[in-house]
């Protein structure tokens, strides 16, 4: 696809232009960290951000979202509501690389997640690549990052003559297209320090954590391995690392009734808990943590791998930092990778 | 599904003008899970009930007036457990200022009812619990054997158990009883012995209640029987054993004052009147057992344990009075001629250790004689703070007994507020001790000394006059007050029941449930729950009868709703234990235990439990948060 | 003198080789800094590390080896977590030994995207006035000296808590990591959706917490376990603590200092103002 | 316009709700915007039910409970007026005025006095206005 460039001071224009055009969600900081929601001023944006605490995923997964009331007498309406677009700026590759396999679990037919797919067709993904990653990060294993990944429509990366922006997909060329006075064809100087930077910065994370992604297929075998026994003792079954992760996309649904109707929610559900698997007969096939805990691993790297062809981590390191017990999925990687 | 009716009443038409009908009702038809909405008139008449053709499965809300009036309906005509009331009539109707609030207000409480009702569960199978129809009353003084008459006499079997070797307690040991001053055996007497020949009544003397478990209807209680070492189906009362045995002991039953033999029959008129040995005196020279010719005597014989299968127990088992000695100042124990009125009882009776002749200890005859009242009682730190009820009488009848058996003898009364209120204790008792001369000093006397002699000074003030005074006396009787014994807070703790913070049994409720205790179908008579005198005493024993037999008359108990544990979820923590006020949540062992005879239903462990492991009907978070949730939401 | 550390791995070693207990659990390094681990082997005690960042009060996992005996590095805080729960029937005291480290205070945990320079002393270490369990079958001195307690910042001023629990994205971290929320069905969970539904309405929050906080009310030990656990940071311990002052103040009950104390009835005596 | 008035919600114990009927009964009129929801005895209204009320849009919530001098030792209302102390603490704290929740002694004969304490009531939760606790804890400052 076609390098674009964009200066930085023109940036900031940028966002104020596409903020009256679109619903502008980009990361700023409040209460001490990074977060995502509508950005009302662009000054609120700082490059130097670190990745949010929380995946952006809420954008097209909230935790919780209506799907249909049904009146006693009227019958049912299904809450399908015409979302304006939304554009989600600086996203980092790994979290827009999860929202393209969200995509492919979601938006493939026959299983088509209408609800998914409402948020999801009018969004435009936005990405700033990642030049100094943090030391959770390990999204080069699942070649998610830390530069390009693999879910974006535009990707920003900063150096130091501004942005080099690659558009990926006719979505990102359209909005190229939209705003063309801000943004001109990158050049060669600009494109070989962009070059060397993606060097530079795979060469620091592969130092790191080197993992065969091949062998991971064969963790399932190894479900009652002492290693999960030992992890779960620790595990205080949270839902942390599910509701942090950028693509765990497991739901529940609840039905009640209001005032007038019965409605029914849907929201994250995660399979840590003991209830997740839990049926009315009272039968259970996970009962014990490890079997729980072994199985987010393996649906992760085997599981979702086998039928949808990417993998259901994309090494954004939240769950690794926020685990209060100190869970860490790159103990799985090195074990097996 | 089962269908959720709500039933609107429009109280004869009156409430048309006060309420919008048709809005409620159509509001009504709009929610979820309600099947049908009826507007009736007059919901208190059973015919207009029985036409809704409602069925024991439909949950059903019903907008009347207060449901005190129409929760007798509904029960008597449906089995149907789940009813909701709402007031529409006081709360919506007459409370509101104009017809759009009150329209307002029904919708609103009507749709919290909704939400409530179908949070209830399917009628509960209420399993009644069967009665043992047998009562036990502990303790054979007047109250006990005049509620065991009672019973029995309804055809009920009655245990009744005694810790002496006969019936008949303080009263046995009166002389006489005011104010009519009828011989006090001779009342009781023929009770006593009525009691022994009654079929119903098992009479188990010697005995003590050690344990109770169960609950009303179904208490099962173990009694300690202590040995008397003579078998009393074999002993006939002869009396051979007596006479033959060498050591002599003090009568309890005199209060010691006059000696009685090791092996002994209390008094003449005993139920049952057999024998028993006092092994504290008791040397085991074996004489009576060779005198006894029905071979009777056993002197190794044991304590047995027995149980009790009883509905209802009926606690009268009498107080103590108040220990002298703790008044150093009236030298009580240490002056011979400073004597309680229960020992005044035995020297005055006719029977007792003087033949009825008022001496004193060195034995001359006592021809001056003091009663000082409330001693132990009417001051706070000693005794009890609260008047004895019965000492000013009792006093004014000794001191006319006193004139009775001599006609010169002197007798003053040192009062602090006379109280004569009973039936014929003001002309009967206080007018004739006044005409017989019988002189009253309101004082508290300060202290008794002892001159050369021997006779008495008692130091007082009188508090009418101001002035003080030495008064010199030949006895001095001390009116002592009830003091509880630690015995009975011992029994209150095995039968669950609570005692007051003078150590005297609680009543349920001093108003309106003045027999009952906190643990249903336990009832209390007689002295053990507060000052009495004879006729009260009397009077709660037929009156705790009379509660024992209606209990027992009732086919089952419908016991109230209580707090019950939900064991799968109960953690053990003991929030509910701490907040019970009526000790009715126990721990038992790993577990904690509703005892369902005390819970009173309150609801305070309900709401104490983090996790609604303990439920009381429909009245948890699952039925009332729905319930708001329903009230507020539009 | 030997660091607290070489001293607890000792103790530990000696324990398991004596077989006094099965299993002690005590912090270990990780990856990501300090986790708790379980150790069962006498060899194994030399991953034992004791330090600032052992912040996670272990005693919340002693519900998990309720018929072993375990060995339990434990800090002020934790002890009087202890405490409250052998008065809650829910320990056995002779099957725990209790290895008490003096605490100097914790660090606040640094969490995905927050910077990890100028570590800062967690905020309820501050107030801390129990720095070494009240129940203890060994102790183990502290060398260094306590971590430096800025003046209590903040504590007149209050929070927006409504805009706090508006974060809270239910995850249960705090209620998991809690050494009181042993119950077997927690109220808040939404199993019964009566009080909160189990798919989390913002609006909700508030009761979540609530009722949460009136159930730590005279209970919470303000260890922190919560707080350091929350993705979103919310002050939780800070909630607490002003609960717990109410129960200070009408019946002079500290939770976890005295084993001896029963907690108080809620009930005021007559006469009593509320 | 439609002019805002408060909700109220009344847990009303057994003995105060027939408080509250004879207030009917003897014709006081008070705010129809005060609900009732009669439970066996204020002990057991959990104290998280009073914030689950405000969370549901009430504006404030009274608890009716006999006088704890009428009754002897015995009287779980105190329970209710510890609980209504901490819940004020709470609410306090966390920033919601704690006039929102109180407790009223209301026994069987005392409609009159229900019916003027719930007028006064509903006139100072007026002066609070509303709650709106989904308002807050929704939408976005």
């Amino acid at each position: 696809m076609k390098m674009f460039s964009i200066r930085e001071e023109n940036l900031k224009v940028f966002l104020r232009e596409l903020s009256l055009k679109h619903v502008l969600i980009a990361p700023f900081k409040r209460d001490g960290y990074f977060e995502f929601d509508v950005l009302r001023n662009p000054d609120d944006f700082n490059v130097n951000y670190t990745n949010t605490r929380l995946s952006p995923k809420r954008f097209f997964m909230p935790q919780r979202q209506l799907v249909f009331k049904h009146y006693p007498r009227k019958g049912f309406t299904e809450e399908l509501k015409e979302n304006s677009s939304v554009v989600l700026f600086g996203i980092r590759p790994c979290d827009a690389s999860a929202l393209s396999v969200l995509d492919n679990v979601l938006l493939n037919p026959p299983h088509k997640d209408a609800l998914y797919e409402n948020r999801r067709k009018n969004a435009i993904v936005v990405s700033l690549s990642c030049t100094k990653p943090m030391t959770e990060c390990f999204c080069n294993v699942f070649e998610t990052g830390p530069i390009r990944g693999t879910g974006e429509d535009l990707t920003f990366t900063h150096t130091s003559k501004g942005f080099v922006v690659e558009a990926r997909t006719q979505k990102g060329i359209a909005v190229i297209g939209e705003f063309g006075e801000l943004f001109r064809e990158a050049d060669g100087e600009m494109l070989n320090e962009y070059n060397k930077l993606i060097r530079e910065v795979l060469d620091e994370m592969g130092s790191r954590l080197k993992v065969d992604k091949t062998r991971l297929i064969g963790i399932e075998k190894e479900a009652g391995e002492e290693f999960f026994q030992l992890n779960a003792q620790r595990c205080i079954e949270c839902s942390l690392c599910s509701f942090a992760c950028p693509l765990c996309y497991c739901f529940e649904t609840e039905d009640y009734w209001e005032k007038d109707s019965y409605v029914r929610f849907r929201g994250w559900d995660t399979c840590i808990s003991p209830l997740f698997t839990k049926m009315a007969s009272g039968l259970d096939p996970r009962v014990t943590k490890a079997d729980r805990l072994c199985h987010r691993f393996c649906h992760k790297l085997s599981r979702i791998p086998l039928t949808f062809n990417a993998y259901g981590c994309v090494g954004c390191g939240r769950c690794v930092s926020l685990c209060p017990a100190g869970i860490d999925i790159r103990e799985v990687l090195r074990k097996w990778g | 599904m089962r269908r959720t009716t709500v039933l609107l009443c429009t109280c004869g038409s009156t409430l048309l003008d006060k309420i919008d009908f048709d809005k409620v009702r159509n509001e009504l038809s709009k929610k979820p899970l309600v099947s049908r909405v009826e507007v009736v008139d007059g919901l208190c008449k059973s015919s207009v009930v029985k036409n809704l053709s409602l069925k024991p499965s439909e949950r059903i809300i019903v907008a009347a007036c207060s449901s005190r009036f129409l929760e007798a309906v509904f029960k008597s005509l449906l089995s149907i457990s789940n009813v909701e009331f709402v007031n529409i009539r006081e709360q919506c109707a007459w409370a509101c200022e104009n017809k759009e609030d009150a329209s307002l207000k029904t919708i609103r409480l009507l749709s919290g009812s909704i939400n409530k009702v179908v949070r209830i569960g399917l009628p509960k199978s209420h399993e009644d619990l069967k009665i043992v129809r047998e009562a036990l009353v502990i303790g054979g003084g007047i109250a006990g054997v005049r509620c065991a008459l009672d019973i029995a006499d309804a055809g009920y079997r009655v245990y009744l158990v005694e810790k002496e070797p006969s019936l008949g307690g303080v009263m046995a040991q009166l002389d006489k009883t005011f104010p009519t001053l009828d011989c006090s055996i001779c009342i009781e007497g023929p009770l006593l012995s009525e009691t022994g020949r009654n079929k119903n009544i098992v009479i188990i003397p010697n005995s003590e209640v050690v344990s109770v478990r169960g609950m009303v209807g179904d208490f099962r209680v173990l009694v300690r029987v202590n040995p008397a070492y003579v078998d009393p189906e074999k002993c006939n009362g002869c009396g051979e054993c007596a006479n033959v045995c060498p050591v002599y002991q003090p009568n309890k039953y005199d209060v010691n004052l006059k000696p009685v033999k090791a092996i002994y029959c209390p008094f003449a008129q005993a139920v049952p009147l057999k024998y028993v040995i006092n092994k504290d005196y008791c040397i085991e020279c074996g004489l009576c057992m060779n005198a006894c010719t029905r071979a009777a005597i056993n002197l190794e014989d044991k304590p047995k344990m027995l149980e009790l299968n009883v509905g209802a127990i009926v606690v009268a088992v009498g107080s103590d009075l108040f220990d002298p000695r703790l008044k150093p100042e009236y030298h009580y124990g240490e002056y011979d001629n400073v004597i309680t009125n229960m020992e005044f009882e035995r020297i005055i009776c006719a029977s007792g250790p003087t033949g009825g002749v008022l001496l004193r200890r060195d034995g001359k005859p006592a021809k001056r004689v003091a009663f000082i009242q409330c001693v132990g009682s009417r001051e706070s730190g000693q005794g009890i703070e609260e008047c004895s009820y019965y000492c000013c009488a009792a006093s004014m009848k000794e001191a006319r007994l006193i004139l009775e058996h001599d006609r010169e003898a002197k007798v003053f009364i040192f009062y602090n507020e006379l109280r004569a209120f009973g039936k014929g204790w003001e002309d009967l008792l206080y007018r004739r001790c006044l005409e017989d001369g019988i002189v009253f000093i309101r004082s508290r006397p300060s202290e008794i000394k002892r001159s050369l002699n021997g006779n008495l000074i008692i130091v007082y003030e009188d508090t009418l006059t101001g002035k003080r005074g030495e008064l010199e006396v030949d006895i001095v009787v001390l009116a002592l007050g009830f003091k509880p014994s630690e015995k009975l807070a011992k029994l209150a703790a095995a039968l669950g029941i609570s005692v007051d913070d003078k150590g005297f049994i609680e009543e349920a409720h001093a108003k309106v449930k003045p027999l009952e205790t906190r643990v249903r179908g336990i009832y209390v008579a007689g002295t053990c729950h507060g000052p009495r005198d004879i006729v009260e005493s009397a009077v709660e024993g037929s009156a705790a009868a009379a509660l024992v037999i209606s209990l027992f008359r009732g086919e089952s108990i419908k016991l109230p709703e209580t707090a019950k544990i939900l064991e799968n979820k109960c953690t053990g923590c003991g929030r509910c234990i701490l907040m019970c006020q009526y000790g009715a949540i126990i721990r038992d062992g790993e577990k904690i235990r509703v005892l369902e005879s005390i819970c009173n239903g309150c609801g305070a462990c309900v709401s104490s439990c983090p996790q609604e492991a303990v439920v009381l009907g429909d009245w948890g978070i699952e039925q009332l948060a729905p319930q708001i949730s329903g009230m507020l939401g539009d | 003198m030997s660091s607290p550390e070489t001293e607890l791995r000792r103790l530990a070693r000696s324990l398991l080789e004596k077989k006094a207990v099965d299993l002690v659990i005590g912090y270990e390094k990780s990856e990501a800094g300090v986790r708790p681990c379980f150790i069962s082997e006498p060899n194994e005690a030399e991953r034992l590390v004791w330090n600032p960042d052992c912040r996670l009060s272990l005693v919340r996992y002693l519900r998990g080896f309720k018929e072993k005996r375990v060995g339990i590095i434990v800090k002020g805080c934790d002890g009087r977590a202890i405490v409250e729960l052998i008065k809650e029937n829910q320990l056995d005291r002779r099957s725990t030994f209790i290895i008490a480290v003096e605490c100097n205070g914790v660090y606040k945990p640094v969490k995905y995207g927050s910077s990890k320079l100028g570590r800062q002393i967690a905020e309820y270490c501050e107030k801390c006035e129990v720095r070494i369990s009240p129940i203890r079958d060994h102790l183990i001195k502290s060398d260094v000296k306590a971590l430096e307690r800025p003046s209590p910042k903040n504590d007149g001023e209050p929070l927006d808590w409504l805009s706090l629990f508006r974060k809270c994205l239910r995850c249960m971290a705090c209620v998991r990591s809690c050494p009181f929320c042993y119950c077997t069905e927690c109220s808040i969970e939404g199993f019964k959706p009566a009080l909160v539904h189990k798919l989390v309405d913002p609006v909700e929050l508030f009761t979540f917490h609530l009722t949460r906080a009136l159930h730590m009310a005279g209970r919470c030990v303000e260890c922190g376990a919560c707080e350091s656990s929350c993705p979103v940071e919310i002050p939780l311990t800070r909630l607490y603590h002003e609960l717990n002052e109410w129960f200070r103040e009408k019946y002079g009950y500290v939770p976890g200092v005295n084993l001896e104390q029963a907690p108080p009835p809620l009930v005021f005596k007559e006469g009593e103002k509320p | 316009m439609v002019v805002w008035k408060p909700k109220i919600i009344a847990f009303t114990c057994w003995c105060s709700s027939s408080g509250v009927d004879q207030a009917g009964f003897e014709g006081f009129k008070y705010p129809a915007n005060v609900l009732t929801v009669r439970v066996p005895c204020s002990a057991i209204v959990n104290p998280s039910l009073v914030v689950k009320a405000l969370q549901e849009g009430a504006d404030a919530v009274l608890l009716t409970a006999c006088k704890p001098v009428e009754l002897r030792k015995i009287a779980p209302s105190r329970i209710t007026e510890a609980r209504v102390s901490l819940l004020r603490r709470l609410l306090n704290t966390v920033g919601v005025e704690e006039d929102r929740v109180r407790i009223l002694w209301i026994s069987s004969n005392e409609g009159g006095i229900f019916a003027s304490e719930v007028s006064r009531i509903v006139e100072e939760v007026e002066k609070l206005g509303p709650l709106n606790l989904r308002g807050k804890m929704i939408e976005q400052p």
